[in-house]
């Protein structure tokens, strides 16, 4: 196992320094630009950083090489998700890549991997996951949408929310009820829904930031062709679950901070602030919140190498990254002053007006807002709680 | 000595009456949307309804109304959210004007205050390394930054080193319509107006009062008296955030049954309820420590103002966070109030400058002002 | 309202400058200093003390003037617990004169009125409370204690624990259970116990600080004389809450705090810290909550007065008040170094040996260890926030 | 550059089986009531089961263990609250001999050390304000104060400015029985004995290191070691206080059902949980920084230091209020977790201290060291 993990530790490093040649020498300009200063990505901007990744092998290098991928370890995996963050990269789009690729490729048809899986390793089909539902958001159980097998056709109604990114997907990967009244787990399937079937409507749901991430999804009478099922009819949990801990490493929280704490510390030094030995050692708390995240990020990672984790790791990471990333962001905001609630849309979007505050401002204004949900979404700090209390401490 | 609970509390149900028939949160997204940012039809009922008239002398036709009747319109105006410049120009640049008008100037300016077809701005912050504001030859010359709602301001007093004078720092009348500024209007982030202004000697008239108070005192007076009345303001929002919440909590199940049952969340909604507590006795201490001297007042409206920026912080984040995804989206108030209340902190001095001013006027002794 | 307001304020003005004044020159040296340092009194001491403060006519001020009493307002009430304990004087000992003499004096008999007002106001008899029990701290419906009427006795079987100063008291007010199987609160009664009766065993529960301050006590067929039931079988529910409402005003937490902040301030000056900055901030933070501690407190009692009080104002008072009070102690236990991790029984019994650090080193740390109990007795903080969720939010 | 897994998991087992058999908490407390303040039995069965030799070099027939041997024996000595001198001897005075001690020195004491015939205190600490310790003529003055297990080690190691020798900065060795020391003996708050010592002209033999090693290097890096030793204690105490506290919580009973069906309190053994698990993680990134040349540690091992001593305390509050009253008795394992816990942070440095260290440590570019 020793040995294992050092040739990892290798191949991680390597990848790392990789990851750092291709964003001095390779990512374009603008794109490094705009992601720096947090403004507002469109979706070709996010397809043109998703195929630059797969040139890399990148996009699915953690998918098995069988299926065009790397086969990254656990701690490759992480690795390039945290130097990426670390180097204030945009988001790696995780819905086809990371969400329902590998399902596809570990539950579906030999047809379902032959159509999907190389336009997902090319983001030529954007792909976004209808999972929560009014009333169902953490509960999967209480799910509400509807298939009704008609022929070689699911009949699905239903409505979706907090569905990221719907507005610009090509498909739909959905966890849907196929029977009524069984055991809730035993009664969900997993479909693919082309965005362009009728019935289909996005709803966009305004956030505080003035953007649109997140909507409704509403299905009307969506004719779904029984083949767009993945797997088995009522195996829908399984593989959700299966899909879920696909997203144990989460090494973007740990990069994503780091950023935004080299981010608040260059602020901290370009404006001076009334009370410098307060900003000081505000700064310095966060830096050490931040080495105990780094440290039980790589230890939960090399326990899930050993297969010594207890189940709560990700757990653990996920509530310490968000809160620590929003009190960086709060800081920010404080050490701002008048920029940290001054509103510039302009600055937002590569605009040419010049900007009120620092030029990075609007964007750490605009993804201070958004990032309050970093708590709520993908599993609420509640539910992971909940999730570690009867998992791990059994009680 | 003692602050008149009776007015106050009418003027709270009246207030909350109007803000109710005509402000709500429906009626409050239209004045949002629309370019001007607040509501000409609701500025001229307040006119009606007195309270442009709550800090004039009772010569003027005003209430002189005590710290407790400002907090309890204040808390009203928080806990709906209203745009119209209450704050900046009712209270804080009613106020340079009665302390730093002169007779003829008050007689001319506040009448116009009162009745709302003058709305004023204070431009007083300005950027660090900016040259400080100036005037000579009875212009205006310089930058301020950050005036609160100096978008809809018809005019604007003005900071500034009084060069024609030995250079002393002075308040001065200007037209914000002037020629001679050039201006970047925005929006704070609770779609507030505010506005950066370049003065390229523009015409301004000195305050010049009767009986010679110096305009850093006056200054200070205000902006003591504008910190508290934000705390109130914050008050009125986080009293908002907190029944809000408690009301989802009832209402909105998961797992089949109210999520306010699960003690984690109740003990957390209790956590809430006891910072507005202690933010409204603050505020009531705050208030209060208005009718002293100057000098000992600090210490409390400094420490009050750091504690509440804190704590209405504190409630904002968990509001936001116990409504889930809601909490976060444009349709739901729970959004709004968090982002008032940011602004809110940012104005009249920040946590750490408060913070560190009440550290500065605590002694090493017992503290002072035991109210028993 | 605001005329009584200002005559209440008038006096607690007035009773704080006698209190002042009573501590400069009445009060022994001896006693002042112990209390100072923080060392252990004996009950010889406490009822000295006692006997000191009812000198004045305060040890029962809060009594109505019928029953000896000065029939303090609630401002007075509060003044006074607020002032004696920000001069750092000893505990005034509450079971008799604030706990037991209220429920004789507004459900006793006469005859009880007259056999035992007298003796609490003097501390000729030392009073215990007998609530907790194993299995029932916080859910006194979970009472198993029980007294079988047998003639003009009653039987008394069971046991209490965490009493408070058994091991010194002649009386013990309890709560027992008169009869079976019914509605809990209806089943309970208060009876006094007599803790020379045959059958009382009184079993020490040594604390951390190395000291006795609570017991187990031993109830074995100890006969009660029925003439010993205050009030009625079976209302023993409702004088129980008003004597808890007895605790409201709660003064005391406030003025230790404000005492315990000077002692820390003054620490900060005599020992100049690693980081004095840092050690200034914390003070400070500490500061800014005993201001908003302050403020509560007086708008609790206010509200009480006016009867806008909405129920919760104990429980605030309580919470932050015992929070702030270890916080702070934390704080000394810190700015001490090694003397706060040094065990110096010496220097807490007025003895030769020289103090190990500064002189009252050793009663600070002994305090730290005692007061982590301030948010266990009395009414838990999970018990406070429970009343608070369900009495005032409506949870 | 990789620790040896399995000789630490061999050592944690037999560590632990060992204490469960013969320390377990009734069996400490005839410890503690002993005056001595630990037992000669143990201590002689450390020896014998190889815990004294850990940190010996090979050639003096000892493990010549890594950090996380010594961690895994400290994680042990935690759980149980071990009450003999580990720490103080076999690790902290062992390691200043190893480094500090000529060839001969090292024959003579290290076999003495091992076999746990002799028992070391390193007295370091000076009380402000006094004059530092000095040896003239070969004979030492001065005073120290808090020396750990001061009060049961036969002999000393006592840092002193060596006049005969410009004034450097030594190593002494001074027989503690000595009659030209004064001292106080006590106990620390967790029942571990401790001594000031006032030495007035007290023959002293000087630690001379072959390789000319700087005493104040020596020191530094036999204090980087203590400092991540009492880590691992502190996760070894943390571990049993969350154990014991989820434990308490399924059993102990109220309102008719376990107090740990209220979710308020799985969410606080939650955090408490997540508190372990980034201390366990903390204290193995700073046994792997200890492989590290010194400047590249310090970061590292301040930073874990800092964040441990906060975090434990965090743990040992919160265990001790949810066992309610029975937390703060003396009879119950919780309360003596809480006081070795305090003594814990005390030593090698207070948390101010090694956060500042931690802070300068932090360069205002990337941090280093990231492990892949």
């Amino acid at each position: 196992m020793t040995d294992q993990l050092d040739e990892a530790r290798d191949k991680a490093r390597r990848l790392r320094a990789d990851i750092r040649s291709f964003h001095e020498r390779v990512m374009p300009d603008d794109l490094k630009r705009k992601s720096h200063l947090h403004q507002v990505l469109d979706k070709d901007d996010y397809v043109r950083w998703m195929r630059l990744l797969n040139d890399q092998g990148w996009a699915i290098g953690h998918w098995p090489k069988e299926h065009g991928g790397q086969g990254w370890s656990l701690l490759e995996r992480f690795t390039f998700e945290d130097e990426l963050a670390r180097l204030g990269c945009p988001w790696v789009i995780p819905f086809g890549v990371k969400y329902v690729g590998p399902v596809i490729y570990a539950f579906g048809r030999e047809e379902q991997k032959r159509r999907f899986l190389p336009r997902i390793a090319t983001t030529e089909d954007f792909w976004a996951q209808g999972y929560s539902e009014p009333g169902a958001g953490s509960d999967l159980a209480a799910l509400r949408t509807e298939a009704i097998r008609e022929g070689d056709h699911y009949v699905v109604n239903g409505q979706k929310v907090w569905t990221t990114y719907a507005q610009w997907a090509d498909w739909l990967f959905c966890l849907v009820k196929t029977a009524r009244g069984e055991q809730a787990q035993k009664s969900i399937s997993f479909v693919l829904i082309d965005m362009k079937s009728p019935g289909v409507t996005v709803k966009p749901i305004p956030t505080m930031d003035g953007y649109v991430h997140v909507n409704e999804v509403w299905l009307e009478n969506v004719r779904v062709p029984a083949e767009n099922l993945v797997g088995a009819e009522g195996e829908g949990w399984t593989y959700a679950k299966y899909l879920l801990k696909n997203e144990r490493t989460a090494g973007a929280l740990l990069g994503m901070a780091c950023h935004a704490l080299e981010r608040l510390k260059a602020l901290a030094q370009e404006k001076p602030s009334a009370s410098p030995e307060r900003t000081a050692a505000r700064i310095g708390e966060l830096e050490l919140r931040l080495l105990a995240l780094e440290a039980a990020s790589y230890q939960a990672v090399e326990s899930m190498m050993r297969g010594t984790d207890h189940g709560g790791e990700a757990s653990l990471i996920k509530l310490r990254g968000t809160e620590l990333y929003q009190d960086i962001a709060e800081a920010a905001i404080d050490l701002l002053g008048f920029a940290g609630v001054a509103w510039d849309p302009a600055a937002l979007h590569a605009a040419s007006a010049p900007p009120l505050g620092p030029e990075d401002a609007g964007g750490i204004v605009k993804d201070h807002f958004y990032n309050r949900a970093a708590t709520i979404f993908g599993g609420a700090s509640e539910i992971q709680r909940n999730i570690v209390a009867k998992g791990v401490l059994g009680l | 000595m003692n602050m008149d609970l009776e007015t106050a509390g009418m003027l709270r149900d009246s207030a909350s009456r109007y803000a109710a028939d005509n402000y709500d949160f429906l009626q409050r997204h239209a004045v949002l949307a629309d370019p001007a940012g607040y509501s000409g039809k609701a500025w001229r009922d307040y006119a009606e309804l007195g309270w442009l008239a709550l800090r004039l002398p009772e010569k003027h036709g005003g209430l002189d109304a005590d710290p407790l009747a400002v907090g309890a319109l204040m808390e009203v105006v928080g806990s709906r959210l209203l745009m119209e410049p209450v704050l900046a120009s009712a209270l804080v640049s009613t106020g340079l004007v009665r302390s730093q008008g002169s007779a003829a100037q008050q007689d001319a300016l506040l009448p116009q205050l009162a009745d709302g077809s003058v709305k004023l701005a204070f431009a007083d912050a300005e950027a660090a390394g900016d040259p400080r504001c100036q005037v000579r030859a009875g212009r205006i010359s310089g930058r301020k930054i950050a005036v609160l709602q100096g978008d809809i301001a018809d005019r604007l007093i003005v900071s500034a080193a009084d060069a024609d004078h030995g250079g002393e720092r002075r308040l001065f009348l200007v037209d914000a319509k002037s020629a001679e500024i050039e201006r970047r209007h925005y929006r704070f982030v609770d779609g507030r107006g505010a506005a950066n202004l370049h003065f390229a000697g523009v015409p301004a008239e000195r305050l010049d009062p009767d009986d010679g108070t110096p305009a850093a005192t006056a200054i200070a007076d205000v902006l003591d008296h504008a910190t508290v009345a934000s705390c109130a303001e914050a008050l009125g929002i986080v009293r908002a955030l907190v029944a809000t919440t408690c009301e989802y909590l009832k209402i909105r199940k998961q797992f089949g049954r109210a999520i306010g049952t699960n003690q984690a969340l109740q003990h957390r909604a209790v956590d809430m309820f006891l910072l507005q507590e202690e933010i409204a006795a603050l505020t009531r201490s705050a208030q209060e420590a208005l009718l002293r001297p100057a000098a000992e007042r600090a210490r409390i409206i400094s420490g009050a103002k750091a504690y509440i920026s804190s704590a209405a912080r504190k409630v904002a984040n968990e509001a936001v966070q116990m409504h889930g995804g809601l909490g976060i989206t444009e349709e739901l108030d729970v959004s709004h109030y968090f982002r008032r209340l940011m602004v809110n902190a940012a104005l009249f001095g920040s946590r750490d400058e408060h913070f560190a001013r009440f550290l500065a006027a605590t002694t090493h002794s017992s503290p002072e002002g035991i109210p028993a």
